[in-house]
């Protein structure tokens, strides 16, 4: 019996980034499939974190809807809860008032800040930096506090509803807010430069987890990552919904395309938040009043569809609802979440990289995995010589 | 297997074990991250919870308390479970925010077990959506007291 | 050299203030509108069920009011909103839907507890006691 | 913009607008893999993206409704390629190879709504629906799936 198949066999180590680990503060697993140090394939294995929200909402009324679509995650809660209101209204054929738009920005652009304060300080924590981790927090507690001077609570703002937001602001809290932004300002300027000047991150964070600008947009990655490869994606300046028509911001793109110019890209952006915050608290109109009367809202929801897009902390967030008019229930309510493309597409950057560069290109993906929990993915591997780890073998070919 | 409610005495005398030094374990279960970046801010220096000895344990089998958040989804309820047998004794779980008390929103969906009671027995509930970080602290606070008089009842 | 920058910043942090709020003995600043615990002021309260309805986590369960107790006449069917704070999301929907603005909300939010409790005895607490005679 | 994109006229059989301003063109199943072949042709790959790939359960019309969103680069211009194929056993060829970037949205969809998309190997039923849901064979997004 001659010998029919010769199976090279090469010792792969298989590691288990498992669903509860101290880096990864959501359930993930991540089997990365290394030869020796380098990785040769990770498979993204989720499951962990699917709540059936789609299924959810089809059950729930419109209004009801809301506050389900804002916990789909809780640190862009506001981002989903004004674009599923905002299809709500173009179904409805509602407008609604300057001032209830320029709020509705001010309290995105707050969370924007917030979000990426916590992504840096995470990214600081997994490469090690324990101290700067400990300083961001402390000052993005600051943020929390003007996040809940502004809507009531700090992390979960259920801010927003169908015809406006759910509460005015006045004098005092306007003052409160001005000056917790321009004491985080400086703050802010102070940690861009220790990313810029640091040997430590600069070692660990440059030429990390490369991306080309064709690679971005072959496999629609969206956000932070594609504008640190020099895609100009934005849906706030291209789609000017809500006040971003009236407000001067510029789209910060950078071109180098590591984890380092996606964390600078986010530190920009942070900047550009506290432009935009500031610009609302001097130029807020008053024409009428944000808060519409929840008790008289309308009951049918005419048949229709739409398709929003909100530019997210992680990038474009996409929402379609379609109601068809019998049913007090949406018909269908599509969430596609910006880190739905970053996470899932992103097996081919891993590869060729170290397993200690692993949670740092994960990091810089600003993974959200209660956002991304719609799919499975399985392994991509990329023009890789094909390894046969113990574990297929054992499976049978 | 000691858990809270055998004998009084036996309680009391391990629980003194972990009264100074209680290390968390953190294991989201499905949540929307909102509790999960409140337990993170309760950790850090404004709160300071290592003034009760109140740690991050690097992994479970160092943890007393495991801090549970998330609407239990199905396929991460088998990792509860097998999270809470690798715990070494005494172990008590605490449900942090509306999911993990009792399923929140998302009780109804077809993929949710609904609150952290329905796969391990949990010691302290700390509702809220999410709790502030001193409502956390202040849930396992009041744990940590409950545990020095010792007056148990429930499983 | 840029090394001096960082004992700049040692001796910064060595002199300045402790950032930690020593918080169980010294309360942290509360917002007063901040959405903490709420329960139905059961003199206003009429039963229509409205909040139980619109409640996107229907933590909100109509129960009978218990017999030794004066309900007003504004509210015929005698049940009241009973909210089980395990799944309550605070997100103030019964308080903003309420026809009669018969919820009290205040920014109360120390929930912990070893058993799942309810706003039972905070709306009864509204209600005057019917004194058995003799 | 709409000069470059005159060639899908000739595959549309009617156009419509998806609130607020989106162009819809409906085309034919069987030839969506041309549409975006042309597409990479005329555009070139990397100035447009496939945003999402939205499937509805139309149970009444006994179809299933399948929306691909993709944004056309430069100006960030949505447009929508709305294709029907048949409920009882959906099936449509996949574009894995021409674009990488729908292996999510067709892993999804596939998983929700039992579409089967011939000629992506990568899809699997059951990672992330619970497994008793699985079992069923259920397809949670269907409006008779009974979940």
């Amino acid at each position: 019996m001659g010998i029919s198949k010769i199976i090279e066999v090469p010792l792969a180590l298989e590691l288990p980034v498992g669903p509860q680990h101290p880096a990864l503060h959501e359930p993930v697993l991540l089997k990365a499939y290394a030869d020796g140090e380098e990785i040769v394939k990770v498979e993204i294995n989720t499951g962990y974190n699917h709540r059936g929200i789609e299924k959810l909402c089809e059950k729930n009324s419109f209004y009801r809807d809301i506050f389900i679509v804002a916990r789909v995650c809780g640190i862009c809660n506001l981002v989903h809860a004004d674009c599923y209101v905002r299809a709500v209204e173009h179904i409805l054929g509602m407008e609604i008032s300057n001032r209830a738009k320029y709020l509705r920005v001010l309290a995105m652009e707050l969370e924007r800040l917030h979000s990426h304060m916590l992504i840096n300080a995470v990214m600081a924590e997994n490469i090690g930096f324990e101290n700067l981790f400990m300083n961001i927090m402390l000052d993005r507690e600051k943020i929390m506090k003007a996040k809940e001077i502004l809507t009531g609570n700090r992390v979960l703002s259920d801010y927003v509803m169908v015809g406006g937001v759910r509460r005015d602001i006045d004098g005092v809290k306007k003052e409160k807010i001005k000056d917790i932004v321009l004491k985080t300002e400086e703050r802010i300027k102070y940690y861009k430069k220790v990313f810029e000047e640091d040997t430590t991150i600069l070692k660990r964070l440059v030429d990390v987890g490369k991306v080309s600008a064709s690679d971005v947009v072959k496999h629609s990655l969206v956000g932070p990552v594609a504008r640190a490869s020099g895609v100009k994606i934005d849906s706030r300046s291209s789609d000017k919904y809500d006040a971003y028509g009236e407000i001067p911001f510029n789209v910060i793109t950078r071109s180098e395309g590591d984890s380092w110019a996606r964390m600078m890209v986010r530190w920009d952006e942070a900047l550009e938040s506290i432009k935009i915050a500031l610009h609302i608290l001097d130029h807020l109109p008053s024409d009428a009043n944000p808060v519409p009367d929840e008790k008289k809202l309308p009951r049918k929801i005419p048949a229709g569809e739409a398709y929003t897009r909100v530019e997210a902390q992680r990038g474009e967030l996409t929402y379609y609802v379609m109601s068809d008019g019998k049913l007090p229930n949406p018909y269908r309510v599509k969430i596609r979440t910006p880190s739905f493309n970053n996470i899932i597409s992103s097996g081919f950057m891993y590869v060729g990289y170290t397993i200690a560069d692993l949670p740092v290109i994960l990091t810089s993906l600003d993974p959200c995995i209660s956002c991304m929990e719609r799919v499975t993915i399985v392994d991509i591997d990329k023009n890789v010589s094909y390894r046969l780890p113990f574990k297929e073998l054992a499976k049978g070919i | 297997m000691i858990t809270l409610s055998s004998t009084k005495e036996e309680t009391r005398k391990t629980c003194k074990i972990i009264r100074y030094s209680p290390w968390l374990v953190h294991f989201n279960t499905g949540a929307c991250n909102g509790c999960d970046i409140e337990v993170l801010a309760s950790i850090t220096p404004l709160y300071d919870p290592e003034r009760f000895g109140v740690k991050l344990a690097p992994s479970i089998r160092h943890g007393d308390i495991l801090v549970v958040t998330g609407a239990v989804t199905k396929k991460s309820g088998e990792r509860l479970r097998r999270l809470y047998d690798q715990m070494p004794n005494p172990k008590f779980v605490v449900a942090v925010g509306a999911c993990a008390v009792d399923g929140g929103v998302f009780y109804k969906s077809y993929s949710v077990e609904g609150g952290a009671d329905k796969a391990v027995p949990v010691a302290m509930y700390i509702p809220g959506c999410p709790p502030r970080p001193e409502a956390i602290l202040d849930g396992i606070v009041k744990l940590l007291k409950k545990l020095e008089t010792g007056d148990e009842k429930n499983e | 050299m840029r090394k001096p920058k960082l004992l700049k910043l040692a001796f910064e942090n060595l002199v300045s203030k402790p950032a930690t709020i020593q918080y169980p003995y010294e309360p942290t600043v509360i917002e007063p509108d901040f959405r903490g615990r709420h329960y139905a002021d059961l003199n206003k309260c009429t039963g229509c069920s409205l909040c139980s309805i619109e409640c996107p986590a229907d933590t909100i369960k109509m129960t009978p009011i218990p017999q030794d107790y004066e309900v007003p006449k504004s509210n015929p069917r005698k049940i009241y909103p009973l909210i089980n704070y395990g799944r309550c999301v605070f997100c103030y929907r019964c308080i903003t839907v309420c026809p009669f603005n018969a919820y009290v909300s205040t920014n109360e939010y120390r929930l912990a507890d070893p058993a799942k409790n309810d706003s039972s005895e905070l709306s009864l607490s509204t209600l005057k006691k019917i004194v058995k005679e003799g | 913009m709409s000069s470059r994109l005159d060639f899908l006229s000739s595959f549309t059989i009617e156009t419509l607008v998806v609130k607020p301003g989106r162009k819809t063109y409906v085309v034919k199943p069987e030839d969506l893999r041309s549409v975006f072949s042309k597409m990479i042709e005329v555009l070139g790959d990397s100035s447009f993206y496939v945003s999402t790939i939205i499937g509805t359960d139309l149970k009444d019309e006994g179809r299933i409704r399948l929306d691909y969103y993709v944004v056309i680069l430069p100006e960030e211009e949505t447009i929508v390629l709305r294709t029907f194929i048949p409920r009882d056993n959906p099936s449509i060829d996949s574009l894995i190879d021409l674009i990488p970037g729908v292996l999510p949205g067709e892993c999804e969809t596939h998983d929700l709504l039992g579409v089967v998309f011939k000629g992506n190997p990568f899809l699997k039923r059951g990672f992330f629906v619970p497994s008793d849901i699985v079992e069923q064979g259920k397809y949670p997004l269907r409006k008779d799936s009974g979940v």
